[in-house]
């Protein structure tokens, strides 16, 4: 027997999105639980203000990188380079705005080139920067860890040339806006989000391309024997992606008010591909779920957040990052949720 | 009749996989020293009571006897320490080890400290020589054509003292020459009392080396019958469950179409003078040479040749997979640019592949997926077809071919092995082809899907679709070919109409007689 | 028919054994002389360019300074040729580190009782790594990054500080210097790292296990259809790599007599990059140990080569070893390459006295690429 | 006589700190005719004793270098007191039994640092009066974990603490040296206690930058609501004690190259040189700031 409420939880329980969902519910729950302040969320100079905020406030470099990570990761490749793009787009959006703290105390609120040139320039080097990594890749058949590590690498060094190895400080102010802006009372680095999803979305679910990425990454030469142009395919994934790098390393830069050639974007590629493996993509390429790789980030920054606002000392930080990705993977297995669906049924049937 | 204790007997299994139910209380019995076929159309349950016997899945329910004490195997390598050795339907061997390691890898007592590579590379050979097939052990499997890789597992099978030998489908990629190698081979290990169990689609075998026969239709047992008593017409009759011919009318003159359809025919295509692809000088280094061809509008070209002798190169060249490096190609009066498969199916062609799983399918997509791969190729990313659109074409597909299904969202993998190539073809009609290359297309298909399936490809060609066909079976390329063209040694040798030819006027021309 | 065919066959026999007796190159074997070549080339280009270089103790140093890596590198090379990956390399070298000069130094533990007892730490990590990924089938990237973090995360439990070793058998070992000609020497962790090398050859190429991680990483489904261990094997791999983390962990503790929770950072970018410069592919089911060897050999010389020149900016110094790198993976590709697209050395078989050719290989192969 | 040549290690280029130490040796040199060999670490030991080990290769005369840690240097030091080359260390000690491995140690004392903020945080007049009221709240932010930096300014900070029951650490948390992550630690810091906040130390300027910007978003006013004392003194910290924000930085000067320099020299001439150079640091309290920025070179 069973009822029309269990139909509905089995029937979300195969949707790829289900389980984090469940993740991420779990994990609010628990800082309810620990900080009942936690959920409030006050009006402050008119746009929300809570823990909430913040976190979906700083996931919004994490989501957008882990769905270019989603299409590369589709097509069976992998991209480490994206922490070393969000520096160099953040360096040459910085050098560009140049500027400097004038002596009578305020800041010189000017920028050398007009914001939306800015803008267009340092997303175009990140593309230019994700269309090597494609290029590399697809064309000259190099492995996609070898190719992104030199850029890992190489970008690094790049972002610092850039910057001479100074954090640069932005004076001006139109440009905080994207990391710092807030729309309708919402932050409004989450309607770029939403813009870089919902494009996504269209392009992968309502157009051929979802179907195409995900046959060249199941059986590249199945795809290739039935028409599919895979290596223009692969190509662009790794262009999207470093363009997706581009525009986190733009939030980033904004959010801070400076561009950090070494720092920013430390070992954002470990974070992206963990948000995209826990929202249900595998790394064998294939099926991927961009809405899943949302979820994933969110559930990363939650805990990073949990880890802060509950007051885990710094040295055992990691041992609680560990024991959560651990029992989170293990709530995502198919083995253990057949287990727990055949439990199910038996307590359906009694 | 006096009945022997059986080696291996299964009594009630039943299977269910999501929405399918692959066996329903199935019983089998397996004597020492029989062949006992396994016969049932695609998808009617044979490899699944295979991968059961020999614990890749694990029963719903019933029981299976290894004599007479029950057993368990919950993993292959159990059941082959059970005395239980296997050749699966697809080939399933790892293609970047060596032929020698994929024969004899994990069992060998040349491995039990270090590996003697000598001693396990001269067994390998051997073992394949026995089956006459003399290569490279040294080489990578994946170098060698679909047909060699099938040898390679049956060889690994036989490399074991098994009391149990199970085959399935041993035989689709293989020609008439290895084939019977593999008969004599079986013959011999029948004759020192080892029990075999055979799936094939190959009537013709099964009359020659069964002792008995069980039936398998639509997962549940129709009867277990000895060889002697069952007449080729009962045998399909009772796995269809209707009547059926088992041989579909051949093109040869008059045998399909009345005379007058024929003519009609012909005139359609009187006024275009050009063939709709034509080939001159086709050569590529390592491949093959010098070939020329016609592929007219409404007729079929069948390519015949033995094993290896460039027929599937010759499709790869024609497709787009390969850059012919000398010769031309034209295509209706004008020289094409085959540069890739893209090019190749805008210019209408398309190419059933012959290794179905690893140039075929996608497999973890669905069925309507796979079907519309090529179409959406074809029209691009941004002329999408819509869901409503996909669908149809499925369904249309799924119920045109027959394909055993419950819905088209399964991925195409959990099909049986003949319901994935019957998607394959569809993928292909789908995008309305003015020329097909089909490359062994009836690899692992039942008698009566294989009818179905050339009927509908025959029916195409009438109606002006240009057909090159490639198979093994001269007999079957004699059947479904206005013309053949012949391979040898990677060069063609001649061409002859199919109408005035047998086998033996093929065999000649490969053999080295007149053009 | 049968007649043209036995004749054919019978002509197969001499071609075949004609074709052995041919001191040809194997062509599998050709990236990884490739890769030794432009390695070769590399060294001798430092050579010229810079004074000094040139010298045994230079290229003996490249053994010294990277033998850790060595290690490191081969337990990861099995992993990647099974078609997984460990990240948690790097960090079980730091907690060994950690957990022998604690026990070393703060308990007094005899390094007789703490060796055995971090090698088997180490295996053991290995093991719940091997027993989650394949029980559970998790993802090995997710399974082994929590280990990362894990095993990082127990070392700053145990202490942030860094820990001197001063235990005298650890200051003596480090100490010890095998002398060679001309003035030069090596030390044990070079010879242990070679000793690990010849193990790991034996494994890979001379036992069933290791060509059982070969098939897995060929075709796992295969791999379990052809009866193979697959579960023993895959988690005796991790096993291992958990074993050669912790045996890098050790010759670390030589190398800098010290234990400290940020060591070994990054660590296992390196040995992947190795076993991959090396000639292994990260799909899985192709590579060779040795390769790893002269990938972790080229690793060295960029850096030396870096270091010698040095001029460079920290951030020229990021962009050079990158370009280094490009070019020699391009180089690697090209060279690499070239001959079997020509045809000499193409994998040519024989089939029934026919020549055949591998389009369906190299399809597959430049597929690796992406 | 030939040009001296200086073979110099350095961590890497991880914060604008390191990147005007390593400018300040490099200009320094060339100024002095000293051919440098430099090289960079990217913040690994290995990397460092690598360099090291091809400085004995090149014969080179001198070798100095910042270590990463203090551990770990003994096997590579021995080696190069074997092949007679004199070692100078920059910025940091090691902590080795054979002192003789070393010959001088030029550089800041972390702990000493930790205790200038403190000392300076107890006499500051807002926190005099607030802890003559009650309770003095303050969150830490530390560098990276295990880092020396970290390890020791966070104990001297302590150590001063230690005899102040009114001053209370009630939050600490690393922020990686990096604004980014200091914003992000300081935003939920801000979540989790509040108003309760009076005092922010943290262990570099670059992440009381970042926890000024989220101070701010709360609608605190950086620096009066919350009173900020870090360290390092880079020109960020100027700027932001010039606007109110930041109201004080503990000097640790990355401008070591000539007084490098000049021990290089007297090394190689044979001359006596003292173990331990402390270098000139300064507390750079809010209301000198705008005077001595003109001053700053980094
Ligand atoms: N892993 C699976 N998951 C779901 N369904 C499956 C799976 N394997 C087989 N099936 C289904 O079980 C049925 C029986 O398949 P099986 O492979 O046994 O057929 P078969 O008799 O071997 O056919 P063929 O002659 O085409 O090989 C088919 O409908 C197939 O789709
Ligand atoms: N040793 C080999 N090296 C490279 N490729 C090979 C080798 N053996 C077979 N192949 C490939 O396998 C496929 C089949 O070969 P080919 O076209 O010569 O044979 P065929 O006439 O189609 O015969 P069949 O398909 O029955 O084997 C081709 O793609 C061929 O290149
Ligand atoms: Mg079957
Ligand atoms: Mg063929």
């Amino acid at each position: 027997m069973s009822s029309p409420t269990s139909e509905l939880l089995r029937g979300l329980a195969k949707k790829r999105v289900f389980w984090p969902l469940v993740t991420l519910a779990l994990l609010l729950l628990f800082n309810l639980a620990f900080n009942p302040r936690f959920f409030s969320i006050t009006i402050q100079e008119g746009h929300l203000y809570g823990s909430l905020i913040d976190i979906l406030n700083r996931a919004a470099p994490l989501m957008i990188i882990a769905m270019g990570l989603t299409l590369v990761i589709a097509t069976h490749g992998i991209d480490i380079s994206v922490g070393a793009v969000v520096a160099i787009s953040g360096a040459v959006a910085a050098t560009m705005i140049g500027g400097q703290l004038d002596l009578s105390g305020g800041a010189q609120d000017a920028t050398r080139y007009p914001l939306l040139l800015v803008i267009v320039v340092s997303l175009a080097v990140a593309m230019l920067f994700g269309m090597w990594n494609g290029m590399l890749i697809s064309y000259f058949g190099m492995q996609p860890i070898i190719a992104t590590l030199i850029l890992l690498v190489t970008g690094r060094g790049v972002a610092q040339l850039i910057t001479e190895g100074q954090i640069i400080t932005i004076y001006y102010t139109p440009y905080f806006f994207i990391g710092n802006g807030f729309l309708a009372g919402l932050p409004f680095s989450l309607f770029i989000v939403a813009a870089v999803l919902a494009l996504l979305l269209l392009l992968t679910r309502k157009t051929a391309l979802g179907l195409f990425i995900e046959a060249v990454g199941l059986n590249p030469v199945a795809a290739r024997f039935a028409g599919v142009r895979s290596r223009a395919i692969i190509f662009w994934a790794y262009a999207f992606c470093g363009l997706c790098a581009g525009i986190a390393g733009l939030i980033v830069s904004s959010n801070v008010k400076s561009a950090d050639g070494n720092n920013a974007g430390l070992l954002f590629e470990l974070d992206a591909i963990l948000a995209v493996v826990l929202g249900g993509t595998a790394l064998n390429g294939g099926r991927f779920t961009l809405v899943g790789s949302v979820l994933g980030a969110l559930i990363i920054q939650t805990l990073t957040t949990t880890i802060y606002s509950v007051g885990v000392p710094p040295e055992v930080t990691l041992v609680v990052k560990a024991v959560v990705v651990f029992l989170v993977s293990i709530l995502q297995s198919d083995k253990v949720r057949n287990r727990i669906a055949t439990l199910g049924k038996v307590q359906e049937a009694l | 009749m006096t009945e022997a204790v059986p080696v291996l007997e299964v009594k009630g299994i039943s299977k269910r996989f999501s929405g399918v139910q692959a066996l329903r209380g199935v019983d089998f019995r397996l004597l020492p020293g029989e062949v006992h076929a396994v016969m049932g159309q695609n998808g009617a349950g044979k490899s699944t009571l295979i991968k059961i016997l020999t614990g890749v899945h694990r029963p719903d329910a019933g029981r299976i006897l290894l004599q007479g004490s029950e057993i368990k195997p919950k993993s292959p390598s159990e059941a082959r320490k059970l005395g239980i050795s296997t050749v699966y339907q697809e080939v399933n061997l790892c293609p970047n080890l060596s032929v020698a390691e994929n024969i004899c890898l994990g069992h060998d007592p040349s491995e039990a400290f270090a590996i003697r590579w000598k001693q396990l590379n001269r067994k390998a050979e051997a073992l394949l020589a026995d089956l006459n097939i003399h290569i490279d052990v040294t080489a990578p499997l994946s170098t060698y054509s679909i047909a060699v890789q099938q040898v390679c597992a049956i060889a690994r099978a036989l490399s074991t003292q098994a009391k149990i030998l199970i085959l399935d489908e041993p035989t689709s990629s293989l020609a008439e020459d290895e084939v019977k190698m593999l008969l004599s081979v079986m013959r011999k290990l029948k004759a020192q009392g080892m029990a075999i169990l055979f799936v094939t689609h190959f009537l013709d075998q099964i009359f020659e080396i069964s002792d008995r026969i069980t039936i398998l239709r639509n997962g549940e047992l129709v009867g277990e019958y000895p060889v002697a008593e069952l007449s080729r017409m009962e045998l399909v009759t009772r796995m269809v469950g209707r009547e059926i011919a088992e041989t579909g009318p051949s093109r040869a003159k008059g045998a399909r179409l009345s005379p007058a359809e024929e003519s009609a025919r012909d005139e359609a295509y009187e006024g275009v003078e050009a063939p709709f692809l034509s080939a001159e000088g086709l050569g590529r280094r390592g491949s093959v040479q010098d070939v020329g061809l016609e592929v007219k509008r409404g007729k079929a070209l069948g390519v015949g040749g033995l094993l290896g002798s460039g027929r599937t190169e010759i499709a790869r060249l024609l497709f787009g997979i390969d850059r012919a490096e000398e010769g031309s190609i034209k295509i209706e009066g004008k020289s094409a640019q085959l540069s890739s498969p893209l090019k190749a199916i805008q210019h209408g062609i398309g190419f059933c592949p012959e290794d179905r799983k690893h140039e075929g399918i996608v497999g973890e997509l669905s069925i309507r997926e796979n079907m519309v791969l090529a179409l959406q190729a074809k029209r691009g990313i941004f002329r999408t077809l819509s869901r409503k659109q996909q669908d149809e074409l499925a369904e249309i597909y799924i119920k045109a071919l027959g394909i055993k299904t419950p819905d088209a969202e399964k991925p195409i993998s959990q099909l049986s092995g003949g319901n994935q190539q019957k998607v394959l073809l569809a993928r292909w009609l789908a995008t309305n082809p003015r020329m097909l290359i089909l490359d062994e297309p009836t690899r692992g298909i039942d008698v009566a899907a294989k009818l179905e399936i050339m009927e509908k490809v025959m029916e195409l060609c009438d109606k002006g679709m240009a057909i090159l066909f490639i198979s093994s079976e001269i007999e079957e390329v004699l059947c479904y070919s206005d013309r053949i063209a012949v391979m040898r040694d990677r060069r063609k040798v001649g061409e002859i109409e199919a109408g005035e030819a047998d086998e033996s006027t093929v065999f000649k021309i490969i053999a080295g007689g007149q053009a | 028919m049968n007649n043209g065919n036995s004749a054919a066959s019978a002509a197969a026999f001499p071609a075949l054994t004609s074709a052995h007796s041919r001191p040809r190159l194997d062509p599998r074997f050709l990236p990884l002389v490739v890769t030794l070549g432009l390695f070769v080339a590399m060294f001798g280009a430092g050579s010229v360019a810079f004074e000094g270089f040139f010298s045994l103790q230079v290229f003996l140093n490249l053994f010294i300074d990277n033998a850790f890596l060595l290690i490191a590198a081969i337990g990861m090379t099995f992993v990647i040729i099974s078609g997984g990956i460990d990240l948690s390399v790097g960090s079980v070298v730091a907690l060994t580190t950690m957990v022998l000069a604690v026990l070393v130094e703060n308990r007094g533990w005899s390094p007789a009782v703490v060796i055995p007892l971090v090698l088997l730490m180490g295996a053991t990590i290995g093991l719940v790594h091997g027993v989650v990924i394949h029980y559970f089938e998790i993802q090995p990237f997710i399974v082994t990054l929590a280990g990362m973090f894990l095993a990082r995360g127990l070392c700053y439990l145990i202490s942030i500080d860094s820990i001197s070793i001063t235990n005298p058998f650890f200051s003596e070992i480090s100490a010890v210097q095998f002398p060679l000609p001309f003035d030069t020497s090596i030390s044990v962790n070079v010879v242990i790292a070679l000793g690990m090398l010849l193990v790991a050859i034996y494994l890979a190429h001379y036992t069933r296990f290791g060509r059982t991680l070969y098939a897995i990483g060929g075709s796992e489904q295969s791999a379990l259809l052809m009866g193979l261990p697959v579960a023993k094997t895959k988690i005796l791999t991790y096993t291992f790599s958990g074993f050669c983390s912790a045996l890098a962990g050790i010759a670390f503790s030589f190398y800098m007599l010290s234990g400290y929770g940020l060591h070994a950072q990054g660590l296992e970018m390196d040995a992947i990059a190795a076993a991959v410069v090396g000639g292994t592919l990260l799909t899985g089911g192709s590579g060779y140990v040795a390769g790893t060897l002269v990938g972790v050999l080229i690793y060295g010389t960029i850096q030396t080569l870096i270091m010698f020149e040095g001029s460079l900016s920290s951030w020229w110094t990021k962009i050079v070893i990158g370009l280094l790198l490009l070019v020699f993976c391009l180089l690697q590709k090209a060279l690499g390459r070239g001959p079997r697209i020509k045809g000499p050395a193409r994998a040519t078989q024989e089939v029934n006295g026919q020549q055949r050719s591998a389009p369906a290989a190299t399809e597959r192969a430049a597929h690796v690429g992406g | 006589k030939d040009k001296i040549v200086l073979g110099f290690s350095q961590v890497g280029a991880e914060s604008e700190w390191r990147t005007a130490n390593t400018q300040s040796i490099k200009d320094a040199a060339a100024k002095e005719g000293i051919t440098l060999k430099f090289s960079d670490a990217q913040q690994k030991q290995e990397n460092q004793i690598k360099a090291i080990r091809s400085f004995i290769a090149q014969r080179v005369d001198v070798i100095a270098f910042s270590p990463v840690v203090e551990t770990g240097w003994e096997p590579v030091l021995r080696e190069a007191k074997r092949a007679g080359i004199p070692v100078v260390l920059t910025d940091r000690s090691v902590s080795v039994k054979d002192e003789s491995l070393w010959v001088s140690f030029l550089g800041s004392d972390f702990v000493e640092e930790g205790r200038r903020a403190a000392k300076w945080l107890v006499d500051y007049a807002p926190v005099k009066e607030l802890a003559a009221k009650g309770e003095v709240n303050i969150v830490e932010l530390q560098g990276t974990v295990g880092s020396a930096p970290a390890i020791d300014r966070k104990k001297g900070f302590e150590e001063i603490l230690k005899n102040q029951p009114k001053f209370k650490i009630i939050r600490s948390q690393t922020g990686d040296f990096t604004r980014a992550k200091g914003k992000e630690v300081m935003e939920a810091f801000l979540k989790a206690e509040g108003k309760k906040i009076n005092v922010l130390y943290a262990h570099n300027d670059d992440m009381a930058i970042g926890a000024i910007q989220a101070i701010e978003e709360a609608g605190l006013k950086p620096g009066k609501d919350i009173v900020i004392v870090s360290i390092d003194a880079v020109k960020g910290a100027f700027e932001a004690m010039i606007a109110g924000k930041l109201n004080c930085s503990v000097e640790c000067s990355p401008l070591l190259g000539p007084q490098l320099m000049s021990i290089v020299k007297d090394v190689v001439a044979g001359k006596p040189v003292p173990r331990r150079i402390v270098t000139e640091e300064g507390v750079f309290p809010q209301e000198t700031a705008a005077k001595e920025f003109p001053n700053r070179k980094y």
